[in-house]
């Protein structure tokens, strides 16, 4: 089972998480971001291109099944204005070992940091911006290269 | 040759439009190329457009450097460095 | 918060990720182990230690958080029968950063895996049998020493 | 000395129970020592502490090697290598 969404809704882990965890596997991991409550963050606005996101979420989905044999990947990300707490992105991925999918999971998040046409814009007290790229990101996507 | 241009995050904010249909001389071979001819738009493009390193493209759907050529291209994008996940 | 439990009701995943998840954090990883529903195990039964296996799965939850600088962590493992797709293990982490939270729930299982005082015995069509420990489980949690 | 000893899985079945409480001479040191002397105490113990290789044990509840001593503990568990997770 491959599942690539964007979506504005907010994100339901459980039905995810069961969905991947139908597959019957012996270990499911996943991985959620969220917008952090304790740095002055009243607001995160994500804004994406749609359709080249989605193709992108889905080859990732795909060179994480090929490459770690998954038996089932989840990738949702959100979209539009979200307050703190919320969760942003979440991951989850089925495998026959731990390792496996605790791997794929982190391929994931940080290859979809790198590759996936998405755009961060928060607003605090002093005004709204938009979000800087983090270098770190660049370097964390290209071990799995 | 008529493109469908795409602007996203600042680069949309700047410009003023997130998506418009241009109509490139032939001479206007690659993205490099297609900023600085779309930086005559009008000063909001040229605003938006002025830093290069701050600029990524993607055509047809796939990231490029901003050398790539648009040579058969239907859709080009211009925005800022990505910051999901 | 720390969370280290040992149960024989089934584990609540959605509970105990949304306590995780209280923290507030910015990154959230999990990891669950199943009993695999593709290898002819009919019924997995859990014995342990009592009073160790707390000790040690509260003992690893401390040395994570001090190691990943962990805003909150959950070590929940099921004792008892179980029935092939059931929860066996579950493991969650937040953190302010993703690698730590995934690499924290990396080390959470490879040495619950060596260090927690459980033993399987599974029941086949051809009977029953107590598992055997595995040299692979000894080198991965080895590297985390 | 008394010493209350645990037997979890399979060393468990095979003994036939998963506590005792044992009084040990005092030239039983180790835990090697201590499963030699269980070992005398019946045939069902005989077998189950038979294969050093496959055994394990725990002081108060805390893993040690076979070798290592006994002196002052109240609880001691022999079991096979652990498989949790």
């Amino acid at each position: 089972m491959i599942r690539a969404v964007v979506q504005s809704e907010p994100i339901d882990l459980a039905a995810t998480l069961a969905a991947v965890e139908g597959s019957g596997s012996g270990a499911v991991a996943s991985f959620s971001g969220f917008v952090r409550e304790d740095d002055g963050v009243r607001e995160l606005a994500l804004e994406h291109y749609p359709g080249m996101t989605e193709a992108v979420l889905h080859g990732l989905a795909e060179e994480a099944v090929a490459r770690w044999q998954l038996h089932a990947v989840a990738v949702v990300h959100r979209v539009g204005p979200m307050a703190p707490g919320e969760r942003i992105v979440l991951v989850a991925t089925a495998a026959p070992h731990r390792h496996a999918a605790l791997e794929a999971c982190a391929f994931l998040i940080d290859r979809l940091k790198t590759d996936a046409p998405f755009w961060k814009r928060e607003r605090r007290e002093e005004g709204a911006r938009w979000v800087a790229a983090r270098d770190r990101d660049a370097g964390a996507a290209e071990r799995w290269r | 040759m008529t493109l469908a241009m795409l602007y996203f995050a600042w680069v949309r904010e700047t410009i003023g439009t997130g998506a418009e249909t241009v109509d490139p001389p032939v001479d206007v071979a690659t993205v490099a190329q297609l900023i600085d001819w779309l930086s005559d738009r009008s000063p909001a493009h040229a605003e938006a457009l002025a830093d290069r390193g701050r600029l990524r493209a993607a055509v047809d759907q796939r990231f490029v450097p901003l050398d790539a050529t648009i040579d058969g291209a239907r859709e080009v994008a211009i925005f800022p460095p990505v910051t999901g996940g």
